[in-house]
Formats: structure tokens, C-alpha cells, sequence
């Protein structure tokens, strides 16, 4: 894979270098929240993206600033990469004022940043299908050259919105890339025993659409890969279905036990770490300095969240209607 | 269609299609971000032949024919209203509002509020509803107190031409999400309509379609005609019916209802949608909730039956109220 | 293709006559219908057959009796190839008390015969798919030995609950065999317009299932892939997608004026039609003995049907419950 | 929670999860033909618990885990049903009604209808509903009002781990499609549960939780609990509250409720699911239309807000009634 597809002038080390800055900023994101949750305990269900960021970091690397996002609820690496404080992401969690939601998040969170192009997420598996075709369709009405790009799980391709929304976007060329995390695992269904295929990509043919499988722990294929495809949809070509292999390291939430789980990876192991595959290219001082940065910045915003006050309960009543 | 009002000197007559298609074309000429997809609304110009000619003026990029896809209709426009555009879908059916419940009642209802108000959700469903002939137990229900139920969606059940014009063309402009329930037994209807394009009928007022002394009638979409002709039947048998339209149930008029209990004392609400737990029952529990004291008798409902529609016109009929079933149930409530 | 997949031990001819036999009864119903629905008009909406009987007896011959059906909408050739009583059929539909439904129906009606294996419809598009499932896991379930027959138009193809049942089916292997109608137009929509493949079949693989194309007006030809298919279901293996190429003749609904087709295809034309494919295997004498008797009994039944009394308005209570 | 009955020599103490689960295992052991499916109900014993240990009792042929397809799980059961199965099958939380809505409320609940008597339907759908602490706007509606506006579905709403196990025996034998909302937030509580694995608890048959004197709550689900509590604090003040269970909401045990009210002659009626149009409507209208002249004051309603529910535990809260909310506005009611 050739580095021709980068969205932008930077050479592809430097490129390299911001990914991995961002992959780690995440992974301590998800230490950090995780400590919490076994400390603190928690509202709600989070569901770690551990192990996960180096292709949402990637993919969303090929993305332009104007670019659509509807991210999936696996961790926040896919709000974090688009641009999103981690500020209002913790505060988000944390059912903090300071969250992007203004303090109705809080758990499984719907994160949200119109400057940001991160257009949120539903809450339930699927919907972010028709959701990113239609606002797809938006850009291709109004003529902006923007595009969508749209996060699911292996488990949420069986939904029929994917069918749905992937007929009329292929029909109507409509500039949407999907991203599909195959982490093996939809809660304690394994894909293998769901899926009729052994890929999600296998299906992209039905649609017309050309299927990639890429390996989800590489980041910087997956930026090209995801570039490819961005290219295509903002050539007015159609929408692509990206596979990236990848494997879920923790329970479905934080807390899960895990009982239905037979596998390997137990525990902290993360087998083909996107974190090592990439600072395997960096200097180890700049690494460090890097991974120190990263922390400082992760406990600054996680600390700045938890000390951020909480809504009034009055805040039920607002946004209700616009 | 009886009224009381004589139609103003600028009103024509047309039908409250005629009036809908109308709406559609002035909003989208007024707004170029307003575009409009469904089943079959472009080339045929809708099943009902709602969008005649829209294809015509405004091209099929505007005006896009979908695949069999109500998910896609309905959360591809939440979708577009996110991406800066103003989506108006037609639903073939209201009954479809099942099959797209998901993006309906979760991702417009609620998209903005689980987002922090980041968001608006100008999006506006379009809904053939009520029974018109034969067309089944899945394409004839009334649903729209459903919508009414979950909050974050703003429901418009117009009743004449000059309401569905007025109304649709509010909705258009609203930046909430709107439930648009357009009866399939009215389309052929004719009434005045204002000639000019800036008349808006605002959400949340009710129209009093017939004033009277002694009963208090509510009624929407094919009810509210009905609900007319038993007012004229009743007068001279001493029973003046007082003849309220809400025009919309959310937001809903419910002080305009309650001033007209205040001086009738009886109140009746007459639906086509089932009587178990339709709005009947929350028109009903609001008026005592705040005029119990002005109450001379029970609230009384006449409405659908309990029964999902059979497929036979006739028998379908059987379903709802009819003219006679108001005329009786006003009679037996004037003398409780 | 040869007759091994035949379900019993006639002689293809005798098939052949007993298709034919069907394929024209259906025809003159058909006819019978229209004949009515322009002089009387209709409450309703009637969704003409005619020019697909071909394929819908074809593929039901491969059944056997206790099979279960899901129809479609076009027609009601379906119902009288399992084995109902055309009376009760147009009973259904002009509304009347010996109406298969009680009286309920009236148009687009809802046949259905429990002693046959003819388990409705649903009035929403693409539901059968799911339903059709569930019945064949029914059989799973039991050992019944029953495979479930689900057809459904092109138009129908692009509903959710095609990805949601296929998925399921295939992963489970249940015995149900999906026979699409491709008449070339959903309503006013044209397959190639709305479909991102040249075929419905082509979407097969996605599902991990054999995608059949086959000659919806050569009746058995359509009986031998949807035999195949049986037995492959029967045997455990899974569904089976079958595609019946033909044309839709008339318009959506009788009564459809069509403004949106510019198609040859006209009024009262049958390209390569299903009659005269069988007929031409059949001797005149033969063939016209069979006419005449499909006419009587089309006729016979329909004045039956229209002799018979309305239903009492009472019967909408009846039938909510059990 | 707080009953007014001491439990019966045969029943010992369980929790509403295990009752629900007990009655699966008894209704599987019972009849071949019941068979279970949904997502995680088989290997993880369901998200909730609710179906531990019986994939290892009946196998994965009868426990069936299914992919992320809704309108497959409840479709698919009806089309197993047809097939002469009975399908017991969980969505994984209510509000996925929402993702299957086409087979809820038309497939299961009108296919009988439809196709003029010929099939049943015996169809359970088990629903986690309710808040439950921070799992939002999508995962904690409580719905079971749209459930009784749409003819053709049975409703059951336990609020105490016998109601649970007995109502769901009875739905496993009803020839009828059930919903089954089972509280999320009750999962854990404990009460008294029969020995005996012949106990139903009938549909259409309310119970009286506590018997008062002065002002008559029906309550289900979580805001059982919360309404008694809320008569333990009313009672040292002077109100002696009844509080009934209606256990069903389709069908209704009116007749107990009126009753009681005749008696009483004050009403309220306490709900989670938002205000508007919810099922306190229809019981309000009910009562007005049975008890009219029973009633000294209006019926009022304490009810979860007309808003989406937020996804933070503690604001979600405060969307629905708190027991001091049940106080307040019973001490209010009294004095009208
Ligand atoms: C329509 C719907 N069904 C079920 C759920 C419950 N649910 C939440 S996450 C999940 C598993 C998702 O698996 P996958 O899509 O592979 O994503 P992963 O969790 O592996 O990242 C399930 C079943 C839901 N949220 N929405
Ligand atoms: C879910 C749903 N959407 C839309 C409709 C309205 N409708 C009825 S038939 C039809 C066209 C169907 O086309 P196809 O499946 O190809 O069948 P054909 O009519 O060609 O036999 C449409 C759009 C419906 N009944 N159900
Ligand atoms: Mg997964
Ligand atoms: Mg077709």
C-alpha cells in the first residue's frame, strides 16, 4: 500500500507519528476509565475499545476535518480521533456538565460535536446504517464533498438497516464509507457462528460495492484502505465496505465475566498491539516523550472531568424540542 | 365538509390534496434545502397522488423515488436533516410507521436530546392514515396517538385543506420533527383555501369548527365531517354541538377544549383509532384533570372499535364511528 | 434439467398436463377477476397475476402437501396450485361469508387455509421472510420433515427482514426455499433502478446460499430448480434463492393507468406466455377438453362465490382472540 | 416491597429473575413444544441472567441464540408458531419493540385476524423494561402503553416475583401473543413464590397490594413498591391509601379498580412511561366513564416526564415518580 492516498502534504512518518500520538492517548483513555470503573464502579454499561484504536484512530485519519463521523459505542478512540476534547468525552461519562451532552451522558455515552462533524450515535445496533446514507445523501443534495463514514460491529451487520441503507446508497452512489469493526465477537455470539460468510466484506458484492478486509491492528493500513475509499465516495463513485479484523480483548462492557468466553486472550494480553505495531517505527526517546505526553493530557482531562460539576436536574426539560 | 365560517374573499376551493401538493411545491421553491423522497412519489407522483408534478418542477434529485426501504425513508432523513437539509418522506402508508418504528420513535424523537441539544431534527413524515376502502388491517390504522406517547415528535392530524396546507407548510418549517397524518378518506375533500402562500397554520391551536351551547365535541382528520353532520342533525332536536378540532395533538390545544367544557359542561371525543388507550382518553383525563368541577357527566368516547380493520369496505366501517354513532352517543350523554 | 426432482412418480407429461390444467385455471380466474373488477368495480386494491401463473404453479408443484406457503400479493395462482378451494378464494375476495377468512377479505385479501399448509400473508412487504424463518425453524424444531415455501417480488428484495431471515436461515439451515417473482417493476419502480446487481440472485452468496436464475414463464423449468431446492432444504442443507424472471403485464393494481411505464409490453400482451409454453406440449383435443373445464370451474366457482352471502357485521368482533 | 398477606406455608422467598426463570424451565419441562431464542439467552444465560442454566437443561436446539436481528426473533416467532411451535423469546431490552414493531403489532398481534380465525398465535415475547440505572433514551422506555392501544396483544406488567412467575406460566399456555414487560429494575427483589409449579396467575384479575380507605393508587411494576411505600408514610398522616396492581394491562381488570374508587372516591394513578397518553389515561377515562358520580375529585396522575429519558442514572431519576413524588401529590389529591 502506497502512501498516495493521505489526505494531506505531511509525509507519511509524520503521519505515523500522529496516529500513534493519538492510539495512545486513547489507550490511556481506556486504562484510565477503566480504573475508574473498578474503582468507582459506574453508571451504566462502558464498553472498552482496548485493543481497538489503532483502526479508528486510522480510519478516521483518512478523513477530512468537514468529513461525517457516526461512530460505534465501542470507547471513545473514534470522537477522540475526529477532533473531540477528551475533556467533554470524560465529562460525557462521567455525567458531567462539562460532557458534550451537557450532562445527560453518562455509561454507554452518546458523544456528539457538530463542529466536529461527529454527528453521534443511536443506541441501537444498526441504526447508524441509514443514518450515515442519509446524511451521505445530504452532502451529495447540497453538493459540500463531505463524506460519511460510518463505525458498526461485526453483530450489528446483521441488522437490516445495513441492507436497507447499502441497497439505496450503492443505487444512488451516495458518498459513505462503512467501517466494520470484526472483533470476532458480538456480546457472546461469536461472528463465526453468525455469520453465513466467513467475512463481513463477502457480502459487499450483493451491494454492488467493492468489499476490503484489512487487519485491524495495522493503523496505518487502515488509514489507506479507509483513503482509498473516501476518495472513491467523494469521487461520486459510491460507498466502499471496509473489514478491519480485530479482536474485542476485554467483556463486552466493562465488568462482563466472560463466562461464554473459551478463547486465548484473557485478561490484558492485546496480540498484535496497535500501540507496539506502531511505535515500532518511532524512536524510542520520542516515543517516550510521546506516551508521556499522552498521559499527562488523559489524566489532566480525566481529572479536570471528575472535578467538573454535575447538571442541575432541571436539565430533563431541555432539549426536548428545538 | 360543513363549516360555520363563509370562506374569505381570497380563499379558492380545492381539495385537500391539491392543497397538500400545493404546500409541498411553494415550500420547496422557498427553500432549496427542502427535498422530498418515498415509494414511488416521483414518476407516478405518489400512490395517492399526493406529489403530482413535483418531479416535473423540482427533478429527480429533489424529488427521489426509494426502494422498498422504510428504515432507510425514515432514518436517511435524520440522517439528511443532520447533513444541513430539510427532508420531507412520504410513508405510503401511516401503518408503515412500523416498519421504520426504530428511526421514527427512537432517531427522530429523541436524536437531539441524547445529543445535548447539539442537533436539530427538521424532518417531516408524511402519513396516508385512517381507513379508505379496503385497503387491510396493515394499511388503514390510526396510530398517531402513538406518536403522541413518545415524546419528541410533533404530530399534525389536519382535517380540512385549508388545515393540511396551513399545516404542512408550518411543518415544514419547524426544526422538530414532525408526524404528518393525513387522512386517505379526505383527499378528494374540497374547501377554501387562502390564495396566498405565506397563510401558516400554527401547531397548537385548535379550531372551533362549530360553536354551540350544550356539548362539547372533539374530533379530528375523517371524525371531525362526521362529527359536522351530527351537530346539523342534533340542532334541531334541541342539541347544540360545539365542534372542536385540535388540529394537532402535540403540541395540543388543550385550553381552547377546556374553555369550551367550562361552558358546555359535556365533553365527547370521537376518534377513528381504537378506543383503548387512544387520545380519546388523554383529551378525556386532561379536561377533568382541570375542568372536574365544570363536568356535568363523564367524559364519553366514541371511537374505533378493539379490532384490528378487516380488509372488507364495508365491514371496515363497521370499525369506526359512524354519523349515527355520534348522533346516538350525544343524545344519550345530553341526558345523563 | 431432468425430472429426477419431481416429488412423486407421475410421468413428467402427467405433470405437465396437471401444471397446465392449473396455470390456465388460474388465467381464466384472472380474467374472470378483471372481467368483474371493470364492470362492478372493486373495494380494494387487486394486484393482478396474470402472465406469472406459470412460475407460481411451477414452483408449488414441487411441494409436497404439507408443506407450508407464504404468498405473495400478485394473484391468487399461489393458493389454488396448494390445493384451495377456489370458491373460498373468491369468496375472499369479493368479501363474501364463504370466503376462506369468514368474509374478512375483500382486495388485496388475505387467503389462507391451514388444512393446505397456506399460512397468509402479510400486508407489509418482505414480513413473509421472516415469518417464512420462523416456520422452517418450526419444522427444525419438530422434525416434521416440512420445508416452507416463501415468495415474495422484487420490489420485496430490499426489506430489512430479508438480510435479518436470510442470515439466521442459512447460519441455522433451515429448510425454506425463497422464490422471488422478478416482474421487473416494484409499483412504479424498475428492478434496474432500484437494485445494485443485475439479478436478485446475485445477493445469494452474501448469505452463504445457491443463488438460482431461472425462466418464470417455462412452468417446469420453475419446478425443477424450486424441486432441487426442496430437497436440498429437506435434507438439512438450507434455503435456497431462486429468481423467476418474468413480467409484470398489467398494471400495480387493476386500475393502474401506469403514466410512469414506457415499457412495449401493453394491455393484454403476454410475451413468451406461460399457457401456450405448456400448451404446445399438450395434444389440441387434450388441451381444448382442459380449457373448457378451467372455464367452467372459474366460472361455476365465481357464481358461487357471488351468490353466497355478505358475512354479518358482528364477524368484526370475532377472531381477535382465541 | 411490602405485601399485606403473609406467605402461604407452601411458598419460600425468591427473586423476581429467579421466578422467571423457574417458570421457563417449569413451561419447557412441561411442553415440548415451547422453545426459546434471542440474543445471549443461550451460553451467557441472557444479559439480565434471566435464562441461566437452561441452554444446559434443554439444550442449544431449544435455547436459541440469535445474530442482532429483532424483526427475525419476533417474526420468526410468529412463523414458529404458526409452525406449531411455542415461542418464548426475549428482546433484549423492551424498547427493541421499536426494531421490530412490524411484527409486533402487525404480524403477531393481527395475523389471526387477518386470515379470518384459522391460526394462533401463542406467542411470548419477554421484555427487560423500564430504567435501570444509565443505560438511556433507547434502553429503559417503559411501552406497554402502545402495547394496549394495538388490538390483538395480551399485556402483562408483574411487579413481584410470584405475579412474574405465575403470569408468565399463564402467557407460555395463552393461545394468544403476549408482551411480557418484566422490570428491569425489579430483577433483584425478593418476595414469597409458590412451591408448587401448578400456580398460574391469571390474566384480567388486578390485585389488591394493600387495602385503604381514603384514596384508591393503581400502580405497576417498579412504582408498586414506590406507591406502598409511599401508604407506610401516608398512613401515620391520615391517609390510608389501596393500592392495586392491575398485574395485566390487556386485559384490565377494571372492574377492581372501580370498585375500589367506590369506596375511596379519589384516584391516581402512577406510572413510569411518560405522561402523555400513557396507560394512566385510559384508567383515568375508564373510571370517569364507570364511577362518575363516585369520584370527588379528578383523577390525577404521577407519571414519568414528557421527555426522553437521559442516559446519566441520576437524572434519569428524576424523569420518573419518586416515592416523595407519590406523597406529595396524594397529600394534594386528598385535599381537593
Ligand atoms: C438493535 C439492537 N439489538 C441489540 C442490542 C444490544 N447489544 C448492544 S451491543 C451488542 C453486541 C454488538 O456486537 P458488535 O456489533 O459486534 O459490536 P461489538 O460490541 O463487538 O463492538 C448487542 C447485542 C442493541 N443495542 N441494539
Ligand atoms: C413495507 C411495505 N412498503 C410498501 C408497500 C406498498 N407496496 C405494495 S406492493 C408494492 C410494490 C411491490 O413490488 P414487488 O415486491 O416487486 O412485487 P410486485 O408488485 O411487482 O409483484 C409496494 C411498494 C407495502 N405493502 N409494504
Ligand atoms: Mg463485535
Ligand atoms: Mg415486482
Amino acid at each position: 500500500m502506497t502512501s498516495t492516498h493521505v489526505p494531506d502534504q505531511r509525509t507519511r512518518h509524520e503521519h505515523l507519528i500522529e496516529i500513534y500520538r493519538k492510539v495512545v492517548t486513547v489507550r490511556f483513555a481506556e486504562l484510565r476509565i477503566r480504573g475508574h470503573v473498578e474503582a468507582e464502579g459506574f453508571g451504566g454499561f462502558w464498553h472498552p475499545g482496548i485493543g481497538q484504536e489503532g483502526l479508528q484512530v486510522g480510519a478516521i485519519a483518512a478523513m477530512q476535518p468537514a468529513d461525517y463521523l457516526y461512530y460505534a459505542h465501542r470507547g471513545l478512540g473514534y470522537a477522540y480521533a475526529k477532533g473531540m476534547d477528551l475533556t467533554a468525552l470524560f465529562g460525557d461519562l462521567l455525567g458531567r456538565a462539562v460532557g458534550s451532552t451537557g450532562g445527560k451522558g453518562g455509561g454507554t455515552v452518546h458523544f456528539a460535536s457538530a463542529e466536529h462533524g461527529v454527528l453521534g450515535q443511536g443506541g441501537t445496533l444498526g441504526s447508524n446504517f441509514v443514518l450515515g446514507a442519509g446524511t451521505a445523501l445530504a452532502s451529495q443534495l447540497l453538493g459540500d464533498g463531505r463524506v460519511t463514514v460510518v463505525f458498526f460491529g461485526d453483530g450489528a451487520a446483521a441488522r437490516g438497516t445495513w441492507h436497507e441503507a447499502a441497497i439505496q446508497a450503492s443505487v444512488w452512489k451516495l458518498p459513505v464509507v462503512w467501517v466494520c469493526e470484526n472483533n470476532g465477537w458480538a456480546l457472546s455470539a461469536r461472528f463465526e457462528d453468525q455469520s453465513p460468510t466467513p467475512n463481513v466484506a463477502d457480502r459487499a458484492p450483493a451491494y454492488g460495492m467493492p468489499g476490503v478486509i484489512v487487519d485491524g491492528q495495522d493503523a496505518m493500513a487502515v488509514m489507506d484502505v479507509t483513503a482509498q475509499a473516501i476518495d472513491r465516495a467523494r469521487r461520486g463513485e459510491g460507498p466502499t465496505l471496509i473489514e478491519a479484523k480485530t479482536l474485542r480483548i476485554r467483556g463486552h462492557y466493562e465488568g462482563d465475566r466472560q463466562p461464554y468466553r473459551q478463547d486465548q486472550v484473557q485478561g490484558d494480553e492485546i496480540p498484535n498491539d496497535p500501540v507496539h505495531r506502531l511505535g515500532e517505527h518511532i524512536a524510542v526517546e520520542e516515543r517516550r516523550a510521546i506516551d508521556a505526553e499522552a498521559r499527562r493530557t488523559v489524566e489532566e482531562a480525566f481529572d479536570a472531568a471528575l472535578a467538573a460539576p454535575r447538571p442541575d436536574r432541571s436539565v430533563i426539560f431541555e432539549d426536548v424540542w428545538a | 365538509m360543513t363549516t360555520t365560517q363563509a370562506p374569505p374573499a381570497t380563499d379558492r376551493v380545492t381539495s385537500y390534496s391539491r392543497a397538500i401538493n400545493e404546500a409541498l411545491a411553494e415550500e420547496m421553491r422557498r427553500d432549496e434545502r427542502v427535498f422530498m423522497m418515498g415509494q414511488d412519489i416521483g414518476t407516478l407522483g405518489g400512490v395517492f397522488g399526493l406529489t403530482r408534478g413535483l418531479q416535473e418542477e423540482f427533478g429527480p434529485v429533489r424529488v427521489r423515488d426509494t426502494a422498498i426501504n422504510e428504515t432507510f425513508i425514515v432514518g436517511g432523513a435524520a440522517g439528511a436533516a443532520l447533513g444541513g437539509t430539510i427532508p420531507v418522506v412520504e410513508l405510503q402508508f401511516a401503518d408503515f410507521l412500523f416498519t421504520a418504528a426504530d428511526e421514527v420513535f427512537h432517531k427522530l424523537a429523541k436524536w437531539r436530546y441524547m445529543h445535548g441539544g447539539q442537533f436539530t431534527m427538521p424532518v417531516v413524515v408524511r402519513l396516508p392514515s385512517g381507513v379508505v376502502g379496503g385497503a387491510g388491517a396493515e394499511h388503514s390504522q390510526s396510530l398517531e396517538t402513538i406518536a403522541m406517547h413518545v415524546p419528541g415528535l410533533k404530530v399534525a392530524v389536519p382535517a380540512t385543506p385549508a388545515d393540511a396546507k396551513g399545516l404542512l407548510k408550518s411543518a415544514i418549517r419547524d426544526p422538530n420533527p414532525v408526524l404528518f397524518f393525513e387522512h386517505k378518506g379526505l383527499y378528494r375533500i374540497k374547501g377554501p383555501v387562502p390564495e396566498s402562500s405565506d397563510v401558516l397554520v400554527p401547531f397548537g391551536s385548535a379550531r372551533v369548527a362549530r360553536s354551540g351551547t350544550n356539548l362539547t365535541v372533539v374530533a379530528t382528520g375523517l371524525m371531525l365531517g362526521r362529527a359536522l353532520e351530527a351537530a346539523e342533525q342534533l340542532a334541531p332536536r334541541g342539541i347544540d354541538m360545539e365542534v372542536i378540532d385540535p388540529r394537532t395533538l402535540v403540541p395540543l390545544d388543550i385550553d381552547t377544549i377546556v374553555a369550551s367544557v367550562e361552558k358546555t359542561h359535556r365533553l365527547m371525543v370521537v376518534h377513528e383509532a381504537s378506543r383503548t388507550a387512544g387520545f380519546g382518553a388523554e383529551i378525556a383525563t386532561q379536561v377533568q384533570e382541570r375542568a372536574f368541577f365544570s363536568l356535568d357527566a363523564p367524559v364519553w368516547r366514541v371511537c374505533g372499535t378493539d379490532t384490528p380493520l378487516p380488509q372488507d369496505p364495508d365491514l371496515e366501517q363497521a370499525c369506526i364511528p359512524s354519523t349515527d354513532d355520534i348522533v346516538t352517543a350525544a343524545l344519550a350523554l345530553a341526558a345523563v
